[in-house]
C-alpha cells in the first residue's frame, strides 16, 4: 500500500503515465500542484486506468487554479490538506512523483 | 485573420504562455516582462497556448495556496495598451474548455495562424 | 507520528517549498509531530537568508524558521548541494574564502546522510520537488 | 525475478533515476543519495526509468559540455555494495535501446514486476 | 524564417509537439540538451513532421549523452556549437523552447 | 554581429547557463560581439559570488565574469527577480536590511527594461531556459 503524489499537468508531461507503471490496486494516487489538471475529464490517463487504484485531489490546489467539481472525473474524491495527512497516515510509503 | 495580415509592421515583441498559472514563477515573471516591454514603448502580444491556456481560467483562487496569482496583472493589461491577446484553438480543444470558461478576452487562433503569428513579431519570448 | 519533508525546489521559481510548508502544517495540526525538513537540490535556495520577497508575499524562509522554532523540529540543509550553489554558513564561507554567508538563523548545514537518517527514524518521509 | 520474491526483508532503500543525465543536476545527486545511504549500512536497489535509462548508455562523453558525468560513480557502485540495478523494459523498448548499448549490467523489469519493486522497498527516492 | 532551439526530450515532455505547431517551412529546428533525444529513430516527432523544415542536432549535446549517428534520423544534420552560432546567423529570429 | 544572451536556468541545477556559457564563447570566436548576457527567473542564482564548486567542478559564476571581463560586455541581473531570490548588492541589503550582499563583482543588478533594451538594440537575442 503506496501513496503516489504527482504534481505535473498530462498535456504537458508524461509523468503521471510513469506512475501509473508502477501503482498497483490497492495503492493511492493524489494529484497535487499542477498534477490536479490531471482530474479534468478531458485527460485521458485517468479513464485508461481507472480502476487501478484509488484517486485524489488536492482541493486546495485545485481551487486556486479554478478548476470545477463539474469537469474533473466524478470518481476522483477531493481532499483537503488535512486529508492529504490522513492519506500519509493510511499509507506507510509515500512515493512523489515531479 | 485580417489582424493579424496588416499589423505586421507594429508588431514587436510576442511573449508566448506556455506553462500553468499557479506551479511556477513563469506565468507571473513572463506578465512581469511583457508590462515592462509595453512601458518601453513597445507593441506586446500575449499568445497562451499549451498549459498556458489554463492562466486564462476564471475563477482561480490563488489565495488558497499563499500566492497572489496573476488575475490583477492581467486585468491591467489594457492600461499598458496590451491589446492582442492570442490562444491556440488546438490546445483549449485538447483541454476540453470554452471560450466561455475564460476570465479574458482572446482571439483563437488555428493551426494556419500560428506560424504567422510568430513570425510577424520582430521578438518573441517563449516561457 | 512522526514526519520529516524533503524539499527540492527553491522558494520562489516552484511551488514545491510552499506546498511542503502547508503539508508541515496541516501535519501539525493532526496533533503530529515533526523531526526534520530535508532541503535537497534546488531547495537549498530556501536556506538563504538573503531572500527578500515584496511586502505582500510571503517570505517562505522565515516562515519555514517560526514554524521550527515554535515546534522544535530541525531545518537542515545538505551541506554539498548548498556551497554548489552558494548556500553558506560561517565555516563554510572561511573554507572557501568567501566574503560573506547568507545561511538563514534556525538553519543548519550537514551530511545527506540526515536525510537517510529521516527515512529510518521518521514514521513518514514526504518529498516536494520542482 | 526470484531475486524480487526473496530479498523483502533486506531491501530499504530504491532510488529511482527517471531524469535524462546530462540536461540537470538530478542523476548526479540522486547517484549522491544512493552512495550515502550505502555507506549508511543500507540496502540501496536503483531503478532506471523514463529518461533515465539514457543515464545507462555507453560511450557518454559529458566532458565535452564541461560536465563530469555519473560514469565514475556508477562504476563505484559495486565497492558500495549496490548490486540490485533494475530497467523498466517498457522505458528500454520504447526508446529503441537494447541491452548491449548500456554501459552497466541492469535487470531487466516488466510490467508486473514493477510494483512489486517499489512495494518491496521501505523507502522510495524518486528523481 | 526563424530558428527554433528545442531542449527537451520527447519522450517525456510534449514541449516538440507545441514547437512543432508554430513552426513554418523555411524554418529551422536545433535539438540541444535533452532535446537531441529527439533525434533518435524511435522518437516519433520527427517522422510525423519532417518534411516540414530543417532538423539540426547539436553535436557537443549529442555526443555528451552517448549518441551515436547511426541510430538517430539521417536526415538531422549535426552541427556543432560554431555551427549554431552560423545558424542564429542565418535565422534573424530565435525562438527557444525549453 | 551584435548578440545578447538570456539565461533563465541556475548554475548548477540546469544546463542552461552552461550552453549559454559556451555558445557566447563561439559567438566571440567567429568574431562577433556580445552586448549583453542578462540573468531572469532561477537565472540570477548564477550571479552569486558564494557559489563555492568543487576544485575539478567549473566555476560558472567566475567564467562569465572572465568572458564579460575580456570580451567587454554587461553581465545584467534582474533586480525584482534577485532580490526575491536572495542575490543582493550592496545597495539592496541596506534597503531590505540585510546582513550581507552576495552578487559576485562584475555583475549589475538592474530592470527588466535592460532585457528588452537587449532585444531592441542587438542583431540577434537568445534565451536559454531550464
Amino acid at each position: 500500500m503506496m501513496l503516489h503524489t504527482v504534481n505535473k499537468s498530462g498535456f504537458s508531461s508524461k509523468l503521471l503515465e510513469e506512475c501509473l507503471r508502477t501503482v498497483q490496486a490497492d495503492d493511492a494516487i493524489l494529484l497535487i500542484e499542477d498534477g490536479v489538471y490531471n482530474a479534468l475529464k478531458t485527460a485521458r490517463t485517468f479513464t485508461d486506468q481507472q480502476a487501478q487504484c484509488t484517486w485524489y485531489v488536492l482541493m486546495e490546489d485545485a481551487k486556486a487554479r479554478g478548476l470545477q467539481a463539474e469537469h474533473c472525473h466524478p470518481e476522483i474524491q477531493w481532499v483537503d490538506y488535512s486529508g492529504f495527512v490522513e492519506l500519509t497516515e493510511q499509507h506507510a510509503s509515500i512515493c512523489s512523483w515531479f | 485573420m485580417s489582424d493579424l495580415e496588416t499589423s505586421q509592421q507594429d508588431n514587436q515583441i510576442l511573449v508566448i504562455f506556455r506553462k500553468a498559472p499557479a506551479g511556477s514563477a513563469w506565468a507571473r515573471e513572463a506578465l512581469d516582462l511583457a508590462l515592462v516591454g509595453a512601458a518601453f514603448g513597445q507593441k506586446v502580444s500575449l499568445l497562451f497556448m499549451g498549459d498556458g491556456v489554463f492562466q486564462l481560467l476564471e475563477q482561480q483562487n490563488p489565495k488558497l495556496i499563499g500566492q497572489k496569482g496573476t488575475q490583477a496583472m492581467m486585468q491591467a493589461l489594457p492600461m499598458y495598451e496590451i491589446d492582442n491577446l492570442y490562444v491556440e484553438g488546438h490546445s483549449l480543444v485538447e483541454r476540453g474548455l470554452d471560450l466561455e470558461q475564460l476570465a479574458v478576452n482572446c482571439q483563437v487562433l488555428n493551426a494556419d495562424e500560428m506560424p504567422k503569428l510568430l513570425q510577424q513579431h520582430q521578438q518573441v519570448f517563449n516561457f | 507520528m512522526n514526519y520529516s519533508i524533503a524539499i527540492y525546489g527553491g522558494p520562489y521559481g516552484h511551488q514545491a517549498s510552499h506546498s511542503a510548508y502547508h503539508f508541515a502544517q496541516a501535519v501539525l495540526a493532526k496533533g503530529h509531530h515533526i523531526q526534520r525538513v530535508f532541503f535537497y537540490h534546488d531547495g537549498v535556495y530556501n536556506a538563504s537568508a538573503l531572500v527578500s520577497p515584496p511586502q505582500d508575499e510571503v517570505n517562505l524562509p522565515q516562515q519555514w524558521q517560526q514554524l521550527a522554532n515554535t515546534h522544535q523540529f530541525e531545518l537542515t540543509v545538505c551541506i554539498a548541494a548548498a556551497v554548489r550553489r552558494g548556500v553558506l554558513d560561517a565555516n563554510e564561507a572561511r573554507r572557501y574564502q568567501k566574503p560573506a554567508a547568507n545561511l538563514a538563523e534556525g538553519y543548519q548545514l550537514s551530511g545527506l546522510g540526515q536525510l537517510i537518517d529521516a527515512s529510518l527514524e521518521s514514521d513518514r518521509l514526504i518529498s516536494f520537488g520542482p
